[in-house]
C-alpha cells in the first residue's frame, strides 16, 4: 500500500474493526455466562441457605430435624477423604509424570502408558466407582471406608496430576537440563534439584483442579457406599504418642459433603432443601478455598522462576 | 577484567579425583539410580493397572451378562426394560440417550468454551484472565447434582416458554446445562494451548495490521489446534460419561430418539440409578450396569484413540 | 553507500521518548529516517535500538504499561504515527516489520505471504497468486519454493524462514520495512543473502535495521544511528560515522575498544 | 467402643435415621450407629454377607436372599416397624380426576399400554382427550415392585415410557408442573407438598374411594397401595448388648418417630409383640419368600402370633 | 597464540563419526586436543562443531537414536570418552560445558555455583563457600556479585549470566571445557569480557571452544580446527591456519569469500 491509500486503508481497518467488536462481545457474553451461571447457582445456595449457616450447622451431626442437622461428619468426612486422595494421587501423579517426561523411552510400552492416561481422563468417574467397589472394597478388603473412598478419588484425578505434571515439566527448557546434566548430574539429582522445583507451580495447578473435581463427586461414592447417617467422627489421625499418628480412621466409615447434599435434596420436608443448599454453598466455599491457596502457592513460587 | 588470576590459579589446585574413587561411587550411583527408575515406571504403571482393573471388571461381570443375553440383541433391540418383569436389553435407546445429550452439550460448550478461551487469552487484560479464570475453573467444582437441579428448577421452564409443548423433562434442557458444566474444561484447556503459543506468533500478525480477532483465528487457533482439539475431546468425554445432571433432568426414561425435546435415559445415569437403587447383586439387572458401563468406556476408549490420531496431525510447530 | 543529495524525508522522530512503565528507555531522540534509504540502529546491548524500532509500528501497544512522548511523523502526509486518535493498525499496515528470530506461522508457504492481503480483505484468487508470487521473488526465495508453495513455512531452514518473513511483509506493499537484528539467528550464508536482498530493496522501500554487528551497518546501510544508553549520540551518513565520528563515544564503539 | 450397623432401604431410612439420633443421644455417644441407603436389595445383600447388623426393607425379604444368608449362615429375626401409603397424586389444577380405580391404573401402566394408552380419554371415556404425563419410580425400587404387583399383578410388569427417578422430590416437581400428569411415591412426600400436589383417592377392594391418610392406612380401607416396612435383625449381632438396645429402643419410640418423619406408624400392640419376638428369638419370616400385596395389620399380626 | 613446544595431548580424537539416527552428522574425524589450550572449532553452520563439541561430555547421550563411532581419549588415563563401559556422568564430571545461551538455574547467584559440588556430594558449608568465591572469582564475577550472593540468579544480565555459568563449572574443577558459542547471545561488551576470560583460562585448563566469529577463533585460540559438512578440512595452529591455510576451502572461509 502506499501513502495515498490511507482512505482505503481505513476503509478496511473499518471493517476488521466492525467484525472484531463484534467478537469481543460475543466473548464477552460467552464468559458471561459462564460466570453469571456460577454466580448465580452460588448465589441461590447463599440465598436459601442462608439463615441455616450458624457454627452449630458445622458441630451439629445430621439430624431428622431440618433445624437441627448440620454437617459435621460430612465435612470432616470430605477433609479426611481429600487427604487421602492427595496422598495417594499426588506422589503417583507426579512419580508417573516424570517417568513419562524425563525417563520413559519411546517405546511401545510407554506409548501405551500415554494413550491409557488421555483415555483414563476421559472414563466416566460412575466407571470408577464400579472399579473400587471390585477391586477395593471386596478384592483388597478395604471396605466402605475412607480409604476406598479416597483411593477412588485419587485414581480419578491421577490422570490430571499426570498430565499436570507433564505440562509443567515440559515447560522446563532444555537448556535447563543440559545445564545440569553438562554439570554430572544424574538423572534422579537433574530431576529432584530441577525438574520438580521447577514445575511445581503448575503440578500444584492441575493437583488443585483435580481436587477442586474430586471434592464435589458424588456418583463414584454412591456406588461404593458413603453412609447416610453417622453421628460421630473418626479417629483423629494425630495420635497421642510416638509417631503421633493414628492409622485408625482409615477403616472408618464416612460421609461426605456431596452425599449428605444428595441426601438433603431428596428428602420430602422442604427445610432439608435449605440445608443442601447451605451444604452446597460451603463445598463450594471450601473449593473456592482450595483454588486460592493454589493462586498464592502458584503466584509466590512462580515469581522466582524464569529462564 | 577487575580480577586478578589468584582465584582461578588457587581453584585448580587440588588433584582431581582418583579413577578408582569413582568406580566405586559409580555402583552406588547406578544402584540408586536403577531402583528410583523403577519406582517411578511403578507410578506410571498404576494408570495402565486402573485401566486393566477397570476393564476387568466390566468384562468379567459383563461376560456373565452376555451369557444370558445375546450380544446381537444388545446391539440391536430398540427397547431397555432389564429391570422389568418382561425384560428387554436393547443398548439402542441408551446410546441415543447418551449421544443426543451430548451433541446438545456440545453444541453449548464447544462454541462457548472455545469464545472464552479465545476472548480470555487474545483479548482480555491480563488481570482480567487471571481473575475470570480460576472462577470458570470453579464452575468445574460445584457439585454436578446442583447442576441439575439447576437444570429442572430454572433451564428447563425457561425453555418450556419458548417452546410450549415440551416435556419436564427432556434431554434439551438436561444437555444445555451439562454444556454448561463443560464449558471450563474446554475453555482452560483450550486457553492454556493458545497461551503457549510463543509471542513472536502475535507479533508477527499485528505487524502486518492484523487486528486481534484476525490474529486469534488466522494465526492463534491454527497454532494451537492440537491442543484445542485435545481440550474437546476431554469435553467430549465428560459429556458423554455426565450422570447426575442427566439423572435429575433428562428424565430416566429410556427413550430410543434423537429428538432432543423428549424424555430419555443415558447409559451413565442407568448406572448410578442402579447403583442407588435396590437390585440384589449377582442379578442379571445389576450385571447389566456393567455391560452398560463396558459399552461407556469402549465409547469413550473410541474417543480418545480418534483423538490422539488427530493431535498427532496436528502437533504443533511453530 | 550512495550520496545524500536531495533525498526526501520519509519520516522524522522528533524530541521521542519511551518510557517501559517508570523506565524510561529512550531519551528525547531527534532524527530524520530517508526515503529509500537504509539506515541502522546501532550501539551496545540495552541502548535501546530495539525499542525505537519497534515504535515505528507501535508493537509497544501490545502490551500495558508503556508509554509514548514526542512524535514522529510520516511523510508526505505528516501523520503522526504517535497520536493517540491514530490506529496502530493503520501503523502497522504501512509500516512492516521483519524479526530477529524468523516467525512464520504455521501455515503453508503460500499462505503466509497471502496473510497480509487477506487480512487486508483481498479475496480474488489471481491476485494473490500474482502478489504472492512476487513477494517470493523480492526476497529471494521464488526459485526455492515454487514447487512447493504449499508446503509448511516451518519446513524451511532458519535462512529461508526470515526471507519468508520478508516476503510476507513485501506482498503488503510497506513505506518502510523495520528490520530488527534479521541475522543474528541465522548462520553466515544465509545472513549474506539478508544482506543482499537488503541492499537490493532499497530502491524500493525505506529500510530502518538494528544490528549490533558494525561490519554489517557498514556494508548495508547508508545512514548510522549510534545509540547509547537510551540516547542517539550520533546520527549522520554511514561513511562519516564510520570513517570520521564527531563524538568520541561513537568512535570508541566502532573500533571496538568499548562494547 | 460399640457399633451398631445398618444398610438397606431408603424408604425405611427417615424411620431408622430418627431411632438412630434418638438412640445415640441415651447412650450419650457411647455406642455408634451408622445408617446407609443402598436400597432393600443392597442392604439385604450386605446383611446376608454379615457385614451389617440390621438391614432395612421395604418389603419382606425374598427367595433368592433367603437362600444367600441360609448359605452363610445368618439367621434373622423380621420386625415391621411402620406403613408406607404408596399414594397416587395428580396435579391441584387437574380437574377431571376425582378417583381412580385400579382397572384405571392398570390400563395406563401395564406394559401393553407403552406407546398406545397415551390420552387420558383412552384411560377412561369419560376423560378428556388430554395427553397422558406419567411419572412413577425407578424400575429397582422396592415402591416400583410393590406399585406393579398391586396395579398390574405382576411384580415389574409396567411400561418404559414414563419419567422415573429414585430421588421423589424430582417426580414432585414433574407432576406439579403438568396438569395432565399423574405421579405415584411414598406418603411422606405427598405429606410435605400438599400445596403443590392433591391425593388421588383409590378405589378399594370394597368399591370406596380412599384417600390415604393414616386412619385409612390403620383401618385397612386404604387398599391395596399400603404396605408394611420392615427392619431385619441379625440372630448373631442379637447377642452383643449395643444391638439389642438398639432395637429394643427401636421397637419402643417407632410409633412416635414414624408419625414424626409422615409414616404411619403400626398399632401400640403390634410393637409389644415384635418386642417378645426379639426376645425368644423367633426367626425367619411370615412372607415365604413371595412379594405380597395389601397385607393388613391384622393379618400380619395373626401371622406373627403364629411363628 | 602461544608456541606449540613440548604440549602434552589432553585428549585425542581418533576416527569418529556421529549419526543423529541415520543422519551422519561427522564424518571420520581425528584431531588432537591440546593440553592447557585453547582449541577453536570454526566452520559453516550445521556443520557439525556444536555435534563435535557436545560429544566431548557424552551430551548426546541424553536423546534417542544418537550413535558414536571411533573413539575419543582422554589422556593421562587414556580413557576412551565414548566407550559405553565408561559412565557418562563420570565424563561430565571431568568436562564441564557452557551453552550458547547462558542458562543459569533459577536459583540464586549462591547456588547456582554450588550445584556442582552438591551432586558430587561435598556437604561441607565452609568448603562450598570457599569454592564458589573461588569459582566467582575466577569467572570474574565475583566483584560485581559479592554483595547479592543470595539474589536470583536471573536477574544478572546477559553477559554476567555467561561468567556464572563459567563459574559454575570451574567449581568443579574440570580437566577440559567445553564452550558452545559462548558470546552469540551477548553484546560486545560482554563479548569482550567472556574473550578475556576465556584467555586467562587457558593456563590451567583445556578449552574447546565454537564459534562462528573468525575473528574471536582468531583472538582467543591456539589452535584451530575448521570443519565442513561434518568433515574435518583442516586443524593446525591458529596461526597457521589464518596465515597460510593449506587447503583452498579453509581459505575462502576466512576469508569471507564464502559463509
Ligand atoms: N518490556 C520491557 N520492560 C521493561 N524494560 C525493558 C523492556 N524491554 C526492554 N527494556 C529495557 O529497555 C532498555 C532498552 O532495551 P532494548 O531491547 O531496546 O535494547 P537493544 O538496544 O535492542 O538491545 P539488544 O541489542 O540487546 O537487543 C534496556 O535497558 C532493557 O532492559
Ligand atoms: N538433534 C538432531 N537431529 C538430527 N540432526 C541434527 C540434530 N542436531 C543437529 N543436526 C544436524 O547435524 C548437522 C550438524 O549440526 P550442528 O548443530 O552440530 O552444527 P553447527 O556446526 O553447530 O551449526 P551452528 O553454527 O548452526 O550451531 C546439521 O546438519 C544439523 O541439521
Ligand atoms: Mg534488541
Ligand atoms: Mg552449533
Ligand atoms: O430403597 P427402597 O425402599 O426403594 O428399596
Amino acid at each position: 500500500m502506499k501513502s495515498e491509500d490511507i482512505p482505503s486503508i481505513r476503509k478496511i481497518i473499518r471493517r476488521n474493526k466492525r467484525l472484531e467488536l463484534f467478537f469481543a462481545v460475543a466473548g464477552f457474553l460467552a464468559l458471561l455466562v459462564g460466570v453469571l451461571t456460577f454466580v448465580a447457582l452460588f448465589a441461590q445456595m447463599a440465598w436459601s441457605g442462608w439463615e441455616r449457616i450458624t457454627p452449630d450447622f458445622f458441630t451439629n451431626f445430621p439430624s431428622r430435624r431440618a433445624g437441627q442437622a448440620g454437617i459435621l461428619s460430612a465435612w470432616v468426612g470430605s477433609l479426611l477423604v481429600m487427604l487421602v486422595t492427595a496422598l495417594s494421587a499426588v506422589p503417583l501423579g507426579v512419580a508417573a509424570g516424570i517417568y513419562l517426561e524425563e525417563y520413559a523411552p519411546k517405546n511401545l510400552f510407554t506409548d501405551i502408558i500415554e494413550i491409557n492416561v488421555t483415555n483414563l481422563a476421559g472414563v466416566p468417574s460412575i466407571v470408577y466407582g464400579l472399579l473400587a467397589l471390585g477391586v477395593f472394597v471386596y478384592t483388597f478388603g478395604f471396605g466402605q471406608s475412607i480409604l476406598s473412598a479416597g483411593l477412588t478419588l485419587g485414581l480419578l484425578i491421577l490422570p490430571v496430576v499426570i498430565v499436570a505434571t507433564r505440562e509443567a515439566i515440559r515447560s522446563i527448557p532444555l537448556h535447563i537440563r543440559e545445564a545440569a546434566y553438562g554439570l554430572g548430574a544424574t538423572r534422579w539429582q537433574v530431576t529432584r534439584d530441577h525438574i520438580v522445583p521447577y514445575s511445581l507451580p503448575g503440578i500444584l495447578t492441575g493437583v488443585i483442579i483435580g481436587m477442586s473435581r474430586a471434592i464435589g463427586e458424588t456418583a463414584p461414592i454412591i456406588t461404593i457406599g458413603a453412609l447416610t447417617f453417622i453421628a460421630f467422627l473418626p479417629e483423629s489421625p494425630i495420635g497421642p504418642e510416638f509417631p503421633w499418628v493414628n492409622f485408625e480412621w482409615l477403616k472408618s466409615g464416612f460421609t461426605v459433603m456431596p452425599i449428605q447434599m444428595f441426601n438433603w435434596t431428596s428428602r420430602p420436608e422442604e427445610a432439608f432443601q435449605q440445608n443442601a443448599a447451605a451444604a452446597g454453598f460451603i463445598l463450594v466455599l471450601m473449593t473456592l478455598a482450595m483454588n486460592a491457596v493454589s493462586i498464592w502457592i502458584r503466584y509466590h513460587v512462580r515469581k522466582d522462576i524464569k529462564w | 577484567m577487575r580480577e586478578t588470576n589468584s582465584g582461578a590459579a588457587a581453584l585448580m589446585s587440588q588433584p582431581p579425583l582418583t579413577v578408582s574413587d569413582r568406580l566405586a561411587r559409580k555402583a552406588l550411583r547406578n544402584f540408586k539410580e536403577r531402583v528410583i527408575e523403577l519406582l517411578l515406571l511403578g507410578a506410571a504403571s498404576v494408570s495402565v493397572l486402573t485401566t486393566v482393573g477397570i476393564i476387568w471388571v466390566l468384562v468379567s461381570e459383563s461376560f456373565n451378562f452376555f451369557s444370558n443375553v445375546s450380544i446381537w440383541s444388545f446391539l440391536t433391540d430398540t427397547m431397555w426394560t432389564p429391570l422389568f418383569a418382561e425384560p428387554r436389553y436393547g443398548i439402542l435407546p441408551l446410546l441415543a440417550g447418551t449421544l443426543t445429550t451430548s451433541m446438545v452439550a456440545l453444541v453449548v460448550a464447544i462454541p462457548l468454551g472455545t469464545t472464552i478461551a479465545i476472548y480470555l487469552s487474545e483479548f482480555a487484560r491480563p488481570a482480567v484472565r487471571e481473575v475470570v479464570k480460576p472462577f470458570l475453573e470453579l464452575l468445574g467444582g460445584i457439585p454436578t447434582i446442583v447442576y441439575g437441579y439447576f437444570a429442572l428448577m430454572v433451564v428447563i421452564p425457561l425453555l418450556q416458554l419458548l417452546i410450549p409443548d415440551l416435556s419436564g423433562f427432556n434431554m434439551l434442557g438436561a444437555g444445555i446445562v451439562m454444556g454448561i458444566a463443560i464449558i471450563p474444561y474446554v475453555s482452560s484447556l483450550a486457553e492454556d494451548a493458545m497461551r503457549a503459543v510463543p509471542m513472536s506468533m502475535r507479533e508477527g500478525s499485528y505487524a502486518m495490521g492484523a487486528t486481534k480477532l484476525q490474529t486469534a483465528f488466522r494465526v492463534i487457533f491454527p497454532a494451537a489446534l492440537s491442543g484445542i482439539l485435545s481440550a474437546y475431546i476431554l469435553g467430549i468425554s465428560r459429556a458423554v460419561g455426565e450422570t447426575m445432571i442427566v439423572a435429575v433432568a433428562a428424565g430416566m426414561q429410556p427413550n430410543f430418539t434423537v429428538n432432543p425435546l423428549e424424555p430419555a435415559q443415558t447409559i451413565s445415569a442407568y448406572i448410578v440409578q442402579v447403583a442407588l437403587g435396590d437390585l440384589p447383586h449377582g442379578s442379571i439387572g445389576y450385571q447389566s450396569i456393567f455391560a452398560a458401563g463396558l459399552s461407556l468406556m469402549l465409547m469413550t476408549l473410541a474417543l480418545n484413540l480418534v483423538g490422539h490420531v488427530v493431535r498427532r496431525r496436528f502437533r504443533e510447530a511453530y | 553507500m550512495r550520496p545524500d543529495k536531495g533525498v526526501a524525508v520519509k519520516a522524522s522522530v522528533e524530541n521521542f521518548s519511551f518510557y517501559y512503565g517508570d523506565f524510561k528507555a529512550l531519551k528525547s531522540i531527534s532524527m530524520p529516517v530517508h526515503e529509500k534509504r537504509v539506515t541502522a540502529l546501532i550501539g551496545p546491548s540495552g541502548c535501546g535500538k530495539s525499542t525505537l524500532l519497534r515504535t515505528f509500528n507501535r508493537m509497544h501497544d501490545l502490551y500495558p504499561g508503556n508509554r509514548y512522548e514526542g512524535t514522529i511523523r510520516l511523510h508526505p502526509d505528516n501523520t503522526n504515527l504517535l497520536d493517540p486518535a491514530v490506529d496502530p493498525i493503520e501503523v502497522r499496515m504501512r509500516i512492516g516489520m521483519v524479526f530477529q528470530k524468523p516467525n512464520p506461522f504455521p501455515k503453508s508457504i503460500y499462505e503466509n505471504v497471502a496473510y497480509g492481503l487477506r487480512i487486508r480483505g483481498e479475496r480474488n484468487r489471481s491476485v494473490i497468486d500474482d502478489r504472492v508470487k512476487e513477494a517470493l521473488r523480492g526476497a529471494a526465495l521464488w526459485s526455492e519454493v515454487e514447487h512447493r508453495l504449499h508446503d509448511p513455512a516451518t519446513a524451511l531452514s532458519g535462512g529461508q524462514q526470515q526471507r519468508l518473513c520478508i516476503a510476507r511483509c513485501l506482498a503488503t506493499e510497506p513505506e518502510v520495512l523495520l528490520f530488527d537484528e534479521p541475522t543474528s539467528a541465522l548462520d553466515p550464508i544465509a545472513t549474506a543473502s539478508i544482506e543482499e536482498l537488503v541492499h537490493e530493496l532499497r530502491d524500493k522501500v525505506t529500510i530502518l535495521i538494528v544490528t549490533h554487528n558494525m561490519q554489517q551497518a557498514a556494508r548495508v546501510s547508508d545512514y548510522t544511528a549510534y545509540m547509547y544508553l537510551g540516547e542517539l549520540m550520533e546520527f549522520g551518513e554511514t561513511n562519516q560515522i564510520f570513517v570520521n565520528p564527531k563524538r568520541k563515544e561513537t568512535e570508541d564503539y566502532i573500533t571496538g575498544r568499548f562494547g | 467402643q460399640s457399633t451398631v450397623k445398618i444398610d438397606g432401604s431408603s424408604t425405611v431410612f427417615p424411620v431408622t435415621e430418627a431411632v438412630a439420633e434418638d438412640f445415640q443421644k441415651s447412650k450419650k455417644g457411647e455406642v455408634k450407629v451408622t445408617v446407609g441407603i443402598s436400597g432393600t436389595g443392597g442392604g439385604f445383600k450386605k446383611f446376608c454377607r454379615g457385614e451389617i447388623d440390621v438391614a432395612d426393607a421395604s418389603r419382606p425379604i425374598l427367595k433368592k436372599e433367603m437362600d444367600a444368608c441360609a448359605q452363610a449362615g445368618i439367621k434373622y429375626i423380621e420386625l415391621p416397624v411402620a406403613f408406607d401409603a404408596l399414594t397416587v397424586v395428580a396435579n391441584p389444577k387437574n380437574a377431571f380426576i376425582k378417583q381412580l380405580s385400579v382397572e384405571q391404573l392398570k390400563k395406563m401402566w401395564e406394559p401393553d399400554a407403552q406407546g398406545k394408552v397415551t390420552t387420558w380419554k383412552q384411560v377412561d371415556a369419560s376423560f378428556p382427550d388430554a395427553p397422558l404425563k406419567l411419572f412413577g419410580a425407578g424400575s429397582d425400587s422396592g415402591t416400583f415392585d410393590y406399585f406393579t404387583e398391586a396395579v398390574v399383578g405382576k411384580a415389574k410388569a409396567s411400561r418404559g415410557d414414563y419419567t422415573a427417578s429414585e430421588d421423589d422430590n424430582v417426580l414432585v416437581q414433574g407432576v406439579s408442573r403438568d396438569v395432565n400428569a399423574v405421579g405415584y411415591f411414598g406418603y411422606a412426600y405427598y405429606a410435605e407438598n400438599k400445596g403443590k400436589l392433591k391425593a388421588v383417592p383409590i378405589v378399594n377392594k370394597e368399591g370406596k374411594p380412599v384417600e390415604p391418610g393414616p386412619a385409612a392406612v390403620l383401618d385397612g380401607s386404604y387398599n391395596p397401595l399400603s404396605r408394611p416396612i420392615f427392619i431385619y435383625v441379625a440372630e448373631k449381632s442379637l447377642e452383643k448388648a449395643e444391638v439389642r438396645d438398639f432395637v429394643t429402643f427401636y421397637l419402643k419410640n417407632a410409633s412416635k418417630l414414624a408419625t414424626e418423619v409422615k409414616y404411619v406408624p403400626l398399632p401400640a400392640k403390634s410393637y409389644e409383640v415384635a418386642l417378645e419376638h426379639v426376645n425368644k428369638k423367633k426367626l425367619g419370616t411370615v412372607f415365604g419368600g413371595e412379594p405380597e400385596i395389601g397385607v393388613t395389620i391384622e393379618a400380619l399380626l395373626a401371622r406373627e402370633a403364629k411363628l
